[in-house]
């Protein structure tokens, strides 16, 4: 029974986890609940990369009724690989979750947080997996509205105001995938992905269909944070509360890109995509002053955790500078950059988070002096830093490596520059922390700060420590992304 | 003929309740032209043939919303401070939106065309299959809880994240010290 | 008929168009949510439009019936009627968790009061 | 509103009619406009209507959180249990043929109604709590 | 015990003896023992291999695959061999004279400093016997990171200014030129291996094979190229051990030697003929007579040996810009020469600091008389970094004076003459003063005797090696040699 069904079992499963949690009134319980069912997933998401590779896209008819009457879950090298950064990090940051979610939620609500958090799970894994487009956009608002609500439960209210301007963002973008999509079966008459991208070829010159386009791109772009449309981002990082962040940081913009990913490639096709309507164009504009724009105002903030939050808006950028290269050698950079940056972000998060455990703040001034009194936190920091800067040999270097190849491969000189000048403003923004942290005299309120619990540093260097393995070996991170790449332009030319 | 007519009428009137609802200072003034406009969209519904998209809006638009809204604005007790009248970016955002739209509608099919791309293709299906495969004369209740059963299982976990969201933003918050800052 | 054809669909516009701006535009939180209701609906009315069957009739098996609007529109707007009253309420209780902690809900006003206490 | 006899006496009565309506309206949603979402929705307008009249302690008394909270979990529990079961017995999630082989049809048809079932459940449920915890915001 | 496996265990050692310290660091005594024998073992592991270089051996060991194409590989060849050679031996004597200056000067943080003193060891290690240029890279950079943290071990604002200096340029450098000049060479070849006699010739236009050559020896900059070579005077904020082992062997020369190898086994000395590659000459030529003139107006006596390394450093590249076989060796040579002489000025200056607390070059007048040993030493250093024989500085600018000369490059000749005189005109006079100058009257002048006995003994080493090397350059000539594919 597992094994045809789990597909479908990859949401189910957290799902009903989350619906028995309020029934629940224990916070501990909450929490094992909500583990094991990140661990369930996790496992599930890498035996169906391991179908997937071997035996190809895997079609799951939910209700057994046949696509295009039903829903269908469709699993290529894709998703399949999305769904095991979605699901490895949850499990990661759900380990995190404990001690810190039980320091910075109000004990009386720790289970609804936890239904709330495995919601927003739930989505994020449902949209990566799911085969039809308005079942993506319910699924969308599902980890949406969870989201929402996960990140107003941050300590101050700056939180609350970051989760409005959240909210209301957001359910801009949802809608505007909602019109997209309406056009797009207005003139197909389908909502099934692979049926639209059969039908969409022989309609490249309809009006409706290149608005849906434009919708459907911004709406994506929404959730994706992509340069003009990130206005929600920095402060909904800054004051959720740390899982959360590190939740949010490493999967939910990840899934923004997959979206781009699916409609630009699968369902619209390179050929419409990229010769018929020139997104590159605008996406390798957005995503240079992402880059450039992010990376410097990340400089000028004093909260760490905001300047993380931008550094991610320029990560965001190389992303998808890959993805508008749209040559195989780009694509392959953009998901692994998708990979790689899960970690990287992740892992910085998670060291943030240990900090914000112990002294309660993020802002630069706090973190002086710690590097002493929490050497393994920061010595997590740094190394992930450095990832994050692109040095070898940590996964982040890989990921230049692979970009700047496709800027040269395509011709794009200026974007193998530019990749290159972001990684030396990410060292100034990086080193800034360093910085302080290992040289500037600890404040006497931090003079016997302990370093933080076991609980939350092994998570932190689980990521830590995947972002140096997938430094040296490539097999999996390459391996996948270039199959998901050469899947991805494939499509187009009709070969699996 | 008559019929587009009404129609016209109704959508010119959701239009000025529409311009209404964002005009007036009055929160609870607005809030009731929110659901005067949710009442006359449930009766275009009813018009265009969808039934229970209207009885749903009637109850959910004019009813439940408008009871939270008016619940949220008992609590606050304040009207929208005097804001200059236009705001030219947003203005220009919207325009830019409206004209992609436009642009988007002028090869749509024709309104209520039978043979309109979205009435060939997968729908015939539900209408010649739903009675016989699940004995539900009611296609729209077939598809929403057998052949798209799939959307309303997550419709239905959506309401309930929504209850979980208001429960951790607003029970017993009071205890919940959030430092207000002044 | 053709500009007759498409009537709907610019009132689908034109009611988008007035959300949207309510929900950029408007520094009131309260105004905000409302435009996103209208923002929303506006959508629904597309989809509606496009199940519209001229002289079908409600889809809903009955013996005489000669032809039926498409129900598939009607279920996805059905679906997204219910996101809709989700976010709502979500959105209301942040305004009135922002206003507990702000004592208002007019974004100038609360910006105001946050740059105060520096990040 | 709490000393007005009218209305206090037209809401005893109006109440069990609203819930037999809203009753009526889940069962009916496959024939008749109508399913567990409306019939939810009124089910949960019968409860508001009766806290508006005889005001919140009272209500508390007849549904309070901690039924109206197990009761949001146990809606969807149930549509997803019929996926499960479906699963268990075999076949694909929600393939309600499954519940019923020799007669597809009316697995079906007793699928529809059991998800219908949730659905209302869920709705009603959550509608309250979201009217409880908006207007208990007033309260306190 | 195989020559691959010894590779690897060059590079694995230094790093295992890290973690020893870094466990051993509550029992001082335990610790700096575990630091010799890490270094001694070393030394015994490189030296191991030389025969087998001699012979003519090539060993190749590839660790791991990273990307499709291009692996984490080691591969030994005879310009690697000197560096590891000499690197690993003075690593030896520095310990010794490490624990003698860090005890008498009381530093703070002596484990995490020898800790990141033999990860920078291994890092220079990999960079020395690193079989493709990405594995050289890799180790640049982690050479680059490891020692910054003593840069920065005073942990003052001084210190960390300097760090950030120090940082800033080697990493901007080598992110924003190096790195870009490696992805261009693989995107037109397809390869990053060293192959004798190059692997761009053919592949890439004279126009192309011009921009790359200016990327990589401008994103070299470790080999402190003016005008990004502000990096290594910030780095004299370090202890002394660090500057006289790291900032004047490793790390410079590991820069020097990448350059090297860039020149030799990626564009290869023919086809560098005919591409556009004077200015490199003239660019050598400007750092060192520049770097000399400012090395003459320091008075701080660690920032004039810094400059002087900015000087030699380019001699090294002057030479290899020469293109003749000939003055290949020299450079090679010149590697292993500048690295006794200046180790052994940079001990000295150490040990007088830890004596006398003098860092002028105007205190010293007559400390010669205090300290005959230490500044006999840096007699002889300062000798062989003019180039008097009988010291090992003589033979390298002999050796590129005659290739100058035999290919008729004026210039090279002219910049040799001239930056020798410049190099007596900073040396000299130190010398003189502390010998023959009365010491200042000034009440300060504390009485002072020489260092303790391990520096003293450590500068003393290194002194007689500079002369020693002079005497029977066999070694580093053979493997020269080697290096230009003469003679195996």
């Amino acid at each position: 029974m597992i094994g045809n069904n789990l597909p479908v079992l990859i949401v189910v499963v957290p799902l009903l986890a989350a619906l028995v949690i309020p029934l629940v009134r224990k916070g501990n319980v909450a929490w094992f609940v909500a583990m094991t069912a990140c661990i369930a997933v996790f496992a599930g998401a890498i035996e169906l990369l391991v179908r997937v590779s071997d035996h190809g896209p895997i079609s799951y008819a939910l209700g057994n009724w046949p696509p295009p009457i039903g829903i269908e879950y469709r699993i290529d090298r894709l998703n399949a690989f999305v769904l095991l950064i979605v699901s490895g990090i949850s499990v990661v940051v759900t380990l995190f979750a404990r001690l810190s979610v039980a320091r910075e939620i109000p004990a009386d609500r720790v289970h609804f947080f936890y239904s709330a958090y495995l919601m927003c799970i739930t989505g994020l894994l449902g949209i990566t997996i799911t085969g039809d487009a308005f079942n993506l956009y319910v699924l969308l608002e599902i980890s949406s509205l969870a989201t929402y609500t996960l990140v107003a439960m941050g300590a101050q209210p700056h939180a609350l105001r970051a989760s409005f301007n959240y909210l209301v963002l957001g359910t801009i973008g949802a809608t505007f995938l909602l019109i997209g999509i309406g056009h797009l079966y207005m003139a197909t008459g389908t909502l099934n992905m692979l049926d639209l991208h059969q039908r969409l070829p022989s309609l490249m010159e309809s009006r409706t269909v290149r608005s849906g386009f434009a919708f459907i791109i911004v709406g994506a772009s929404l959730k994706l944070a992509l340069f003009p449309l990130h206005l929600w981002l920095p402060s909904a990082y800054t004051h959720a509360p740390s899982a959360v962040t590190a939740l949010l940081a490493a999967t939910a913009t990840k899934v923004g890109a997959y979206i781009l990913l699916r409609f630009l490639f699968t369902i619209f096709g390179v050929g419409f995509s990229f010769h018929v309507l020139r997104a590159d164009v605008a996406l390798l504009i957005a995503a240079a002053v992402a880059i450039v724009a992010g990376s410097l105002i990340a400089i000028r903030q004093q909260n760490v955790k905001r300047m993380l939050a931008y550094s991610s808006i320029a990560q965001i950028g190389y992303i998808t500078l890959g993805i508008g290269l749209a040559s195989v050698t780009g694509l392959t950079a953009g998901i692994l950059h998708l990979f790689n940056h899960a970690l990287m972000k992740g892992a910085l998060f998670l060291a943030l988070g240990c900090v914000v455990y112990r002294v309660g703040s993020a802002h630069i001034d706090a973190l002086a002096g710690l590097g002493r009194r929490m050497p393994w936190t920061f010595a997590a920091f740094t190394l992930a830093g450095l990832s994050l800067i692109g040095i070898p040999p940590t996964a982040g270097f890989i990921s230049k490596w692979y970009l700047v190849r496709a800027a040269f491969e395509t011709g794009w000189w200026p974007i193998a520059v530019l990749v290159l000048v972001g990684s030396l403003l990410a060292l100034i923004y990086i080193w800034r922390v360093v910085e302080a942290a290992y040289f500037r005299p600890a404040p006497r309120a931090h003079r016997n700060v302990e370093e933080a619990p076991l609980s939350l540093l092994v998570p932190t260097w689980i990521l830590v420590l995947a972002n140096l393995y997938f430094g040296i070996d490539t097999d999996l991170s390459v391996g996948a992304a270039s199959r998901a790449a050469a899947m991805l332009l494939g499509t187009v030319t009709g070969s699996p | 003929m008559t019929t587009y007519t009404l129609d016209i009428i109704l959508l010119f009137l959701l239009v000025i309740s529409a311009v209404a609802a964002i005009s007036v200072r009055s929160l609870l003034a607005a809030s009731m032209f929110l659901a005067i406009y949710s009442l006359l969209m449930a009766q275009i519904w009813v018009h265009l043939q969808a039934v229970d998209v209207a009885f749903t809006e009637a109850a959910v638009g004019a009813g439940i919303s408008t009871v939270l809204l008016v619940g949220t604005l008992v609590y606050i007790k304040a009207d929208e401070a005097p804001a200059p009248l236009v705001h030219w970016p947003s203005l220009a955002a919207v325009m830019i939106t409206g004209a992609v739209l436009i642009y988007g509608t002028l090869d749509m099919p024709p309104f209520g065309d039978p043979t309109a791309p979205t009435n060939l293709h997968v729908a015939p299906y539900y209408i010649a299959h739903s009675l016989e495969q699940t004995q539900v004369p009611n296609f729209v209740t077939s598809v929403l809880a057998s052949y798209r059963g799939y959307d309303t299982l997550f419709e239905t976990a959506v309401i309930f994240t929504a209850g979980i969201s208001l429960i951790l933003l607003l029970r017993q918050s009071s205890k919940h010290k959030r430092k207000k800052r002044s | 008929m053709q500009w007759l054809g498409h009537y709907n669909y610019w009132i689908y516009i034109a009611l988008m168009m007035i959300g949207f701006y309510a929900v950029i535009a408007k520094p009131n939180l309260v105004k905000k949510v409302i435009g996103l209701g209208l923002f929303q609906t506006a959508a629904f009315l597309l989809y509606i439009s496009i199940g519209m069957v001229e002289g079908g009739t409600a889809p809903i098996a009955w013996e005489h019936a000669i032809l039926y609007v498409n129900p598939l529109p009607h279920v996805l707007i059905l679906t997204a009627i219910v996101v809709a009253v989700s976010t709502l309420a979500v959105a209301l209780a942040l305004v009135i968790a922002i206003n507990r902690a702000y004592g208002t809900v007019e974004s100038d006003q609360i910006d105001a009061q946050d740059i105060k206490p520096g990040r | 509103m709490k000393e007005n006899l009218i209305v206090r006496e037209a809401a005893r009565l109006l109440i069990p009619f609203i819930l037999l309506f809203g009753f009526y309206v889940i069962a009916h949603g496959e024939i008749s406009p109508g399913g567990g979402f409306q019939g939810g929705v009124i089910l949960a307008s019968a409860f508001i209507l009766y806290t508006l009249v005889y005001g919140s302690k009272d209500s508390e008394r007849v549904l309070s959180f901690r039924v109206s909270d197990p009761l949001a979990s146990l809606g969807v529990l149930i549509y997803a249990g019929v996926g499960v079961a479906t699963m268990l017995l075999g076949g694909l999630f929600l393939d309600y043929n499954e519940l019923n082989p020799a007669h597809p049809p009316a697995g079906q048809a007793l699928g529809i109604s059991l998800v219908e079932l949730g659905v209302g459940i869920t709705v009603s449920a959550v509608m309250i709590t979201l009217f409880n915890e908006i207007t208990r915001a007033l309260r306190k | 015990m195989t020559s691959e496996s010894l590779l690897m265990l060059a590079v694995a050692l230094p790093l295992g003896g890290a973690i020893l310290i870094g466990l051993s660091g509550r029992w001082p005594n335990l610790r700096e023992a575990i630091t010799l024998t890490t270094a001694l073992a070393l030394f015994v592991c490189v030296a191991a291999l030389v025969p087998d270089v001699l012979a003519g051996a090539r060993p190749k060991l590839e660790i791991v695959t990273i990307m499709p194409g291009l692996s984490l590989e080691f591969a030994l060849e005879p310009l690697g061999m000197l560096f590891a050679a000499v690197a690993s031996f003075l690593w030896i004597v520095n310990s010794v004279y490490s624990i003698g200056y860090m005890r008498a000067n009381g530093e703070s943080h002596q484990t995490r400093f020898y800790v990141y003193f033999a990860i920078a060891l291994a890092a220079t290690m990999g960079v020395a016997l690193s079989g493709n240029l990405l594995t050289l890279f890799m180790f640049y950079e982690i050479l680059t990171l490891c020692t910054y943290p003593l840069v920065t071990h005073k942990g003052t604002t001084e210190a960390v200014r300097g760090g950030r200096v120090y940082l800033g340029l080697l990493l901007s450098t080598s992110i924003g030129l190096l790195l870009l000049a490696l992805l261009w060479t693989w995107n037109l070849t397809g390869t990053l291996a060293f192959t004798p006699g190059g692997i761009l010739e053919g592949r890439a236009s004279p126009a192309v094979a011009g921009v790359l050559l200016f990327l990589y020896m401008f994103g070299i900059g470790k080999a402190a190229l003016m005008p990004f070579h502000r990096w290594l005077p910030a780095a004299m904020v370090a202890p002394t051990p660090v500057s006289a082992l790291l900032h004047a062997v490793a790390v410079v020369k590991a820069g020097v030697f990448t350059i090297m190898k860039v020149i030799v086994y990626i564009f290869g000395i023919d086809f560098l003929r005919v591409i556009e590659s004077d200015w490199l000459l003239y660019v050598a030529g400007a750092t060192i007579l520049i770097a000399s003139l400012i090395a003459l107006r320091q008075d701080n006596l660690k920032l004039r040996l810094a400059y002087s390394t900015v000087s030699q450093l380019s001699y090294v590249i002057l030479a290899a810009a020469i293109l003749a076989p000939l003055s290949i060796v020299g450079a090679a040579l010149h590697i292993a020469a500048h690295a006794f002489g200046k180790i052994t000025l940079f001990f000295a200056a150490g040990s007088i600091y830890t004596a006398s607390h003098k860092i002028r070059v105007s205190e010293l007048d007559g400390i010669g008389r205090r300290m005959p040993w230490t500044m006999g030493a840096f007699a002889v250093g300062a000798l062989s970094m003019i180039g008097v024989p009988p010291t090992a500085g003589f033979v390298s600018k002999w050796y590129i004076l005659l290739a100058a000369m035999a290919t008729a490059n004026t210039f090279a000749v002219v910049v040799l003459i001239a930056s020798t005189l410049l190099n007596a005109a900073y040396f000299l006079p130190i010398v003189y003063a502390a010998f023959f100058r009365s010491p200042a009257k000034a009440g300060h002048a504390t009485e002072h005797r020489e260092a303790p006995l391990p520096v003293v003994l450590a500068t003393v080493t290194t002194a007689v090696l500079a002369i020693l090397l002079f005497w029977f350059p066999g070694l580093p000539l053979q493997l020269a040699d080697g290096l230009t594919g003469g003679k195996p």
